[in-house]
């Protein structure tokens, strides 16, 4: 099926930043001081432009996507489709390989493409501030941008795989050069504990290849593909719980879930600014975009089988995310990355626990909050930065009264706060409310249970805020944040901040009061997948008609 | 007017103030003082509003109406008149919400409005000179907003939102001045203590939604009329009420959620006036009454237990408390009891009723509060006195003298809320006590004591009540301060005069003895129980009436006939009841007067004899010692530990096996280095000899590569020839 | 019988200068040699009807690209003339180059010889002069390639200047 | 025995070889180019020989032409990188100029 735009508009999507790329390779960099700056301005400003673009194409394809279309697992249902062959070859030993340059789209990647696209642009705003080796970040971070949104169109496994390692690179230099004082460990954290999962994905993705003859994901879903005496054939074998669970824990890493979320702390505290946004507003969200994509269609009946742990895992990662955030403002550096490092942890708990409802309610809202924690995580990492650059500190005890001396930037705040907190009215609560409809049908005490990581968020949201807006200012922040009033006129935000802020917060109201635009776009698509899971899982059928 | 048309107007209703809010918030710096004149304004338009709603729909009469419009669906029938409509659209699952009007929104509507606006009005003096002045004004109108939305929802969902958002706006208000780290701590306290009432909401919610997958009240109660309960259980069901009924426990500041109320006093007094007095904190009441018909026998017995308990142990405490709004604070803690106490034995008029009542002279008596804390702030300015605290009833008295109106005012809508005849307060207490009464009398056993605990809160109301009235505004003035403070202007006064005229009993009926021979009682009439009959009290099940068609002309006409065994034996409870609360309000007057005013009584013997009594009282029980040693240390070393294990075990486990996999690595290193390097060297070792036997060839020097060039071009020659 | 005495004439004076210059120790030596290398070319022009080509030959060659070489050696060649002589690499490498050079000139031989020519030899004057059919053919078929040649050159002028410039 | 195209292309041959030669042996760097002139020539006289043997065909003599010109460009870049060469190293033996083996 041909592209409905006539022209490939995903492979532009996907390697625009590519181009980009290249682009920043070729501005020279000056010899005196001056020149420098100004082909650092050049650079930054490709990369805007680049990144506009793609986020253009994304709204094009926003527009042009049809939403009766369910995708999933039928193949001719998929919108803008791309599949060409790419490596077609026997090789001795291993046989006859075919890997296929497929692309395309569905209910429940267009969401999260709209979110890399968002994500990555208004990223680069805060990545203005970055003075080291400019030439190399701004590379990478196109470099890193190809990989994520290849991620969310590929429906090659193969191809999956390419941009999964393809990402992983970048994010390790962007990590480990441009960090903080600890940066190679995080980096080499991140790196390692990254690829642990990406091993146990090779293997599971080469076992599949031998049982059914494609590296097609969709292929792998229908289980009359697998070839008879392949070691996948068959429903409910052990090799199948063991191969479903290597690929849980590879995704689960990414997410992360507890107990394998301890690169993510370090690595944003480590990391500067704009890679923690987009570590947590999109990286993260790879990690349940490759359960609900790979995982769990491909072995539903394992997910049968490990449902109620899947739950428990979400409901672990909630209340113990929360937990590990309300307990910086006692322990460790009260670092206010790290708490809300932490709270990334919890949200996307919230994620897997809608995942593993199987229920309509509980998987829109799932990927629905990926969304919303995309935005409001990206959000709150900008907002540290803002005062990092400021302050050179990100200590929770160390402010206080910056309300008074920042009231537009307390304002923005506070949305991106309450929305996080799940206050109704911002888009995080109607996810939230959602995963929690859902999941209470499946796993009614297991969500209850759950609901204290709603008490705990507000608590340490609301700690955080006390500490760090309200009161009185200490005297050492009286004075201009910088003195010579070149960098930041005024006390308040600066046009730059206010460029990455304000879009992101019109996001989360609109979605807030009126969800309908990003539910209707994965409605057929969930639907279509819970009918499709729905003989192999426990589904909350309580209700006549479900 | 046609229901349709009320309809939108209680949209615009619901959207006016949210438009304030988004002025204020956003041109609030710009348009400077013109903010509070463009907020009052928008206010006076929506109490105007809210009147057209009150009095059409109270007193008007709809013919039955379907409309669909698009995805809208309007309803409109003498009971309610609603709109639905589909907001969260899954294709197979259509979560709808609406608003919809019937008696009790519409009387609440008027309620909100008017408060709201005269708090508006009272706030344009009393904040003026704050530096965030606009801001303050903005809040009031997201409350507003938000109240109006609890107040006209049809639905859990958007009862749930507006309920969070309330909550917030009254998180904002507390900590307006928020430099204070009090106020900044009692603010994140009210938020959270709200948030865990909200949890057991929620989980009332999610239950209701699993069993009926919607969250209309109208299709709720439908689908639990027709017999389906949750969970096919009747416990269940009554476990599904008192979990929706958890969220009015923290939002009414009931037993045991209570403790986020008095602290709540830090924020403008006005705000207290307004939120934590008269609407957001009867919300829960309302709450209650809005999904009464879902209760079971043993949740109301639940409810009663705790209104009743609310009541009486607020009363204790507000008995020593020194502080002029906490005084107040636990009174409305007490109050609200007695509203939830008498939903919950059955007095669902009587109930609302005094919320309606209480509404007005609670916040006349906190902007009576606002009126002295402001007049003694005033002067502790200009004498330059900032060691006093103007809130402190030790450092009032006399204040009747410098502050007539205010006095006056005061002093009646003490007694309204004491219960003295010929004001709303005793119509409406009366009837609940009478409720209690008549509940007791029939339930018998250990019900007996919800009736106790009432009338022993209604003796200690009228006690602490005038404690406070005789402390600050009889006798002498006790500071410097106290004697020179001023009558406030008519922007204060109005306000007040306003709500303690609307504390006499002729807008509810006309005798002032009884509230029955009023309006009040035929507009609300008790809901039909949708419950099973026989999880339900069988003196409240109601015999030969038809729920569905209660107009106010009708009830006229049944109203001689009592609608079920309660209202009976709450009519013949009615004459003892009211001449027990007199004498018994009159003791405790009588008390009042005899310790504080004529001295007669010494309080500090009273004290030194119940030492132990006392301190429980003036430390509030120790909630606050309980909570803080249990709850909050309990999750705080959760959290402690949680971080410290992510940081030391988990964290450690992973560093741990890194430094296995390294040392492991340092070892296959060295083994490799030996044994596999070995060979490997051998091979490459070979490899490199050959490699500088051909390196020879690599000079460097032009010429050799133009030779070898030769040479390859004569050999390919020849092969190729 | 004229054209072979000639032929042979000029083909003895290009190998004879050509092996001076190629064998000479001294530069100046192979430089001059490279003259008559340059002339005796230009007469092999002549023979084959190339007039233009050989007055091209002549005002090119010897008058500019010789004279370069010439300022070349001077320039390079330490003006006190202690190393005008270029002394060559050693005899191994002159051998092997020797070998190599003969293979080439066999194996070129071999072709030249062996190959069957298709050759249709025009009557040999049925011209005057080939000046104008080059001309035209410059200015007509060959235009793009003229112009380019002409850029190319003013770009090696600047280049080398720039080059050759001291720092 | 006339003057046929193989004596023209025998001479060419020679030439070529000798020019070979001079690359290959030649440690002075100009004296290297003198060998690439020499094979140029060889060429030239080769375009020259066919044009004659092929109907007198201009297309030869145009190329010789450019070969000229391609000449003199050469050699006059070529000089200046000598000279430069020369700044540098102080001497232009292009054996000893062997960075590129690094």
């Amino acid at each position: 099926m041909q592209s409905s735009l006539g022209f490939p508009i995903l492979t532009w999507l996907v390697f625009l930043p590519i181009i980009g790329m290249l682009l920043v390779l070729l501005v020279p960099l000056g010899k005196d001081e001056r020149s420098r700056e100004v082909s650092h301005i050049i650079m930054r400003w490709i990369t805007v432009v680049i990144t506009f673009i793609q986020l253009i194409l994304a709204i094009v394809i926003y527009l042009n996507y049809n939403k009766g279309l369910p995708g999933v697992n039928d193949a001719s249902t998929f919108q803008f489709v791309e599949r060409l062959t790419w490596i077609n070859a026997n090789f001795p030993i291993i046989g006859h390989i075919k890997i296929e340059y497929f692309l395309g789209i569905d209910g429940l990647s267009v969401p999260m493409v709209l979110l890399t696209a968002i994500v990555c642009f208004v990223a680069v705003f805060p990545s203005f501030v970055i003075e080291k080796g400019v030439k190399g970040y701004f590379a990478m971070y196109l470099l890193l941008d190809t990989g994520m949104m290849g991620v969310f169109v590929a429906l090659d496994f193969f191809l999956f795989y390419v941009f999964w390692e393809l990402m992983l690179l970048p994010m390790y230099f962007l990590i480990g050069i441009w960090g903080g004082p600890r940066k190679e460990y995080a980096a080499i954290k991140f790196f390692i504990y990254t690829l642990v999962g990406s091993v146990f994905m090779l293997l599971v993705m080469i076992g599949l290849y031998y049982s059914v003859g494609s590296f097609s994901i969709i292929d792998m879903m229908n289980p009359e593909n697998f070839k008879p005496n392949s070691i996948f054939e068959g429903m409910h074998t052990t090799i199948r719980y063991i191969a479903f669970m290597a690929l849980f824990i590879g995704f689960a890493i990414k997410v992360p879930s507890v107990p394998f979320h301890t690169w993510l702390p370090d690595a944003h505290v480590e990391a500067p600014t704009p890679i923690s946004v987009i570590l947590a507003g999109v990286l993260l969200k790879m990690g349940t975009y490759g359960m609900i994509r790979i995982a769990f269609p491909i072995f539903p009946d394992a997910v049968g089988y490990f449902q109620s742990l899947i739950a428990w895992v979400g409901m672990i990662s909630i209340i113990y995310g929360a937990l590990c955030a309300l307990g910086q403002h006692k322990v460790g550096q009260r670092d206010f990355k790290k708490l809300i490092a932490y709270s990334s942890v919890s949200h996307m708990g919230y994620v897997v626990l809608g995942l593993a409802s199987m229920r309509p309610e509980g998987i829109s809202g799932a990927i629905f909050q990926m969304f919303n924690h995309g935005t409001i995580t990206s959000m709150l990492f900008m907002i540290v930065g803002v005062i990092y650059d400021r302050a050179h500190t990100r200590g929770l005890d160390e402010f206080g009264g910056l309300a008074n001396k920042m009231p537009v930037y307390t304002g923005i705040m506070m949305v991106a706060f309450f929305a996080a907190i799940g206050l109704p009215g911002l888009s995080g609560f109607i996810s939230e409310a959602m995963v929690f409809l859902g999941a209470f049908n499946t796993y009614p005490y297991l969500t209850i249970a759950s609901g204290l990581g709603i008490i705990l968020g507000a608590a340490y949201m609301l700690w955080t805020l006390q500490k760090v807006f309200f009161g009185n200012l200490p005297d050492r922040w009286n004075k201009p944040w910088d003195p010579t009033g070149k960098k930041f006129p005024g006390d308040d935000l600066i046009a730059r901040e206010y460029l990455a802020l304000v879009p992101l917060a019109i996001i989360i109201i609109y979605l807030g009061v009126y969800p309908n635009p990003m539910l209707s776009l994965m409605n057929t698509s969930v639907n279509y997948f819970v009918q499709f899971m729905k003989p192999y899982v426990l589904i909350g059928n309580f209700l006549s008609g479900m | 007017m046609s229901g349709e048309v009320l309809l939108y107007i209680g949209t615009a209703i619901l959207l006016f103030p949210l438009l304030s809010f988004v002025i204020n918030l956003f041109f609030g710096k710009r348009i400077g003082k013109a903010s509070s004149i463009v907020a009052t304004s928008i206010l006076g338009v929506v109490l105007i509003l809210s009147f057209i709603i009150f009095y059409s729909k109270v007193f008007g009469h709809f013919e039955n109406k379907l409309v669909q419009n698009g995805n809208i669906l309007l309803e409109v029938s003498d009971k309610i008149l609603q709109i639905k409509f589909t907001w969260l659209d899954l294709q197979t699952i259509q979560l709808k919400v609406g608003i919809g009007i019937d008696n009790l929104a519409a009387i609440m509507l008027v309620v909100v409005a008017l408060i709201s606006f005269l708090v508006h009005l009272f706030s344009i003096e009393y904040m003026s000179g704050d530096p965030r002045y606009s801001r303050y004004f903005a809040y009031l109108g997201l409350f507003t907003f938000s109240m109006n939305g609890i107040v006209l929802a049809n639905n859990f969902l958007f009862m749930y939102i507006f309920w969070e958002l309330v909550g917030i706006s009254s998180y904002l208000l507390i900590g307006f001045w928020y430099e204070k780290k009090s106020a900044s701590d009692a603010g994140k306290k009210a938020f959270l203590v709200n948030r865990v009432g909200d949890l057991g909401f929620f989980i009332g919610i999610m239950i209701l939604y699993f069993s009926y997958g919607t969250l209309l009240f109208d299709d709720i109660f439908g689908s639990i009329a027709q017999g389906r309960l949750p969970f096919d259980s009747e416990t269940i069901l009554t476990l599904a009420g008192i979990f929706v009924f958890c969220g009015a426990i923290g939002k009414s500041a009931q037993f045991p959620l209570h403790v986020w109320l008095p602290d709540a006093m830090e924020g403008p007094t006005p705000v207290s006036a307004l939120i934590h007095a008269a609407t957001m904190v009867a919300a829960g009441v309302y709450l209650t009454a809005r999904v009464y018909a879902m209760f079971t026998a043993s949740a109301l017995s639940f409810i009663a237990s705790i209104g009743a308990i609310t009541a009486f142990l607020a009363a204790t405490i507000a008995l020593t408390q020194v502080d002029f709004k906490r005084v107040l604070a636990y009174s409305t803690v007490s109050q609200l009891g007695y509203m939830i106490m008498s939903l919950g034995v059955g007095a669902y008029t009587m109930g609302f009723f005094h919320l309606v009542t209480h509404a007005w002279f609670k916040a006349a008596l906190f902007l009576a509060s606002g009126s002295v804390i402001h007049a003694m702030h005033h002067a502790a300015h200009h004498l330059g006195d900032h060691h006093t605290d103007p809130q402190d009833i030790r450092n009032m008295g006399g204040l009747r003298k410098t502050m007539p109106w205010t006095y006056r005012t005061f002093l009646f809508v003490t007694l309204a809320i004491c219960g003295v005849p010929l004001t709303s307060g005793f119509l409406s207490k009366d009837g609940i006590l009478a409720g209690t009464l008549a509940y007791a009398q029939l339930t018998g056993g250990w019900h007996w004591l919800i009736p106790i605990a009432g009338f022993a809160s209604a003796g200690l109301t009228a006690f602490y009540m005038f404690r406070l009235l005789i402390l600050s505004f009889h006798g002498e003035p006790k500071t410097n301060v106290a004697k020179h403070t001023k009558e406030n202007n008519w922007i204060i006064l109005l306000p007040l005069f306003v709500l303690s005229i609307l504390s006499f009993w002729f807008f509810y009926s006309p005798n002032p003895l009884d509230a029955h021979q009023g309006w009040f009682p035929k507009a609300i009439v008790q809901p039909k129980s949708v419950v099973p009959d026989e999880q339900q009290w069988e003196f409240l099940l109601i015999n030969g009436y038809n729920q569905n068609e209660h107009t106010f002309q009708q009830v006229e006409h049944a109203s001689h006939h009592y609608i079920n065994g309660f209202e009976e034996a709450m009519h013949h409870a009615h004459y003892p009841a009211m001449i027990l609360s007199l004498l018994i309000a009159g003791t405790g007057i009588l008390f009042a007067f005899l310790f504080y005013q004529f001295k007669i009584l010494n309080p500090d013997t009273i004290v030194n004899q119940f030492p132990l009594l006392y301190k429980v009282s003036y430390k509030k029980w120790y909630f606050d010692e309980i909570y803080n040693a249990t709850v909050v240390a309990a999750t705080v070393g959760f959290a402690k530990i949680s971080a410290l294990f992510d940081l030391k075990i988990i964290d450690g486990l992973v560093n741990g096996s890194a430094w296995v996999a390294r040392n492991l690595g340092y070892f296959i290193g060295h083994f490799d280095n030996i044994v596999i390097d070995g060979l490997v060297n051998l091979i490459a070792n070979l490899t490199g000899f050959f490699g500088s036997m051909v390196r020879y060839l690599q000079t460097g020097r032009v010429q050799t590569y133009v030779a070898f060039a030769i040479v390859g071009l004569i050999l390919l020659v020849y092969f190729l020839f | 019988m004229l054209e072979e005495i000639v032929f042979w004439f000029f083909a003895l004076m290009i190998i004879g200068s050509a092996l001076v210059v190629v064998l000479s120790r001294n530069m100046i030596y192979s430089v001059f040699a490279l003259l008559f290398t340059f002339f005796g070319v230009a007469g092999i022009y002549v023979l084959l009807s190339a007039d233009f080509l050989a007055v091209t030959q002549i005002m090119i060659y010897i008058g500019g690209i010789l004279v370069l070489l010439i300022f070349g050696v001077m320039l390079t060649s330490k003006i006190t003339g202690v190393d005008v002589k270029s002394g060559q690499t050693g005899k191994v490498q002159m051998f092997f180059a020797g070998i190599i050079s003969l293979f080439i000139i066999v194996l070129l031989f071999y072709i030249a010889v062996s190959t069957n020519w298709n050759r249709v030899e025009s009557t040999a004057y049925e011209v005057n002069s080939t000046i104008e059919i080059i001309g035209k053919q410059l200015l007509t078929n060959y235009l793009l390639a003229f112009e380019s040649a002409s850029v190319l050159l003013l770009i090696a002028i600047i280049g080398a200047a720039l080059i050759a410039r001291r720092k | 025995m006339g003057v046929g195209l193989t004596n023209y292309i025998v001479l060419s041959a020679i030439l070529f070889g000798l020019g070979i030669f001079a690359i290959i042996t030649r440690k002075n760097a100009i004296l290297v180019l003198m060998g690439v002139e020499l094979i140029l020539n060889s060429a030239n006289i080769n375009f020259v020989a066919f044009a004659k043997f092929n109907k007198l065909n201009i297309e030869g003599h145009i190329a010789a032409i450019f070969v000229i010109m391609l000449a003199a460009i050469e050699v006059a870049v070529a000089l200046a990188i000598v000279l430069n060469i020369y700044q540098n190293y102080k001497h232009i033996n292009v054996d000893e100029i062997d960075s590129l083996k690094e």
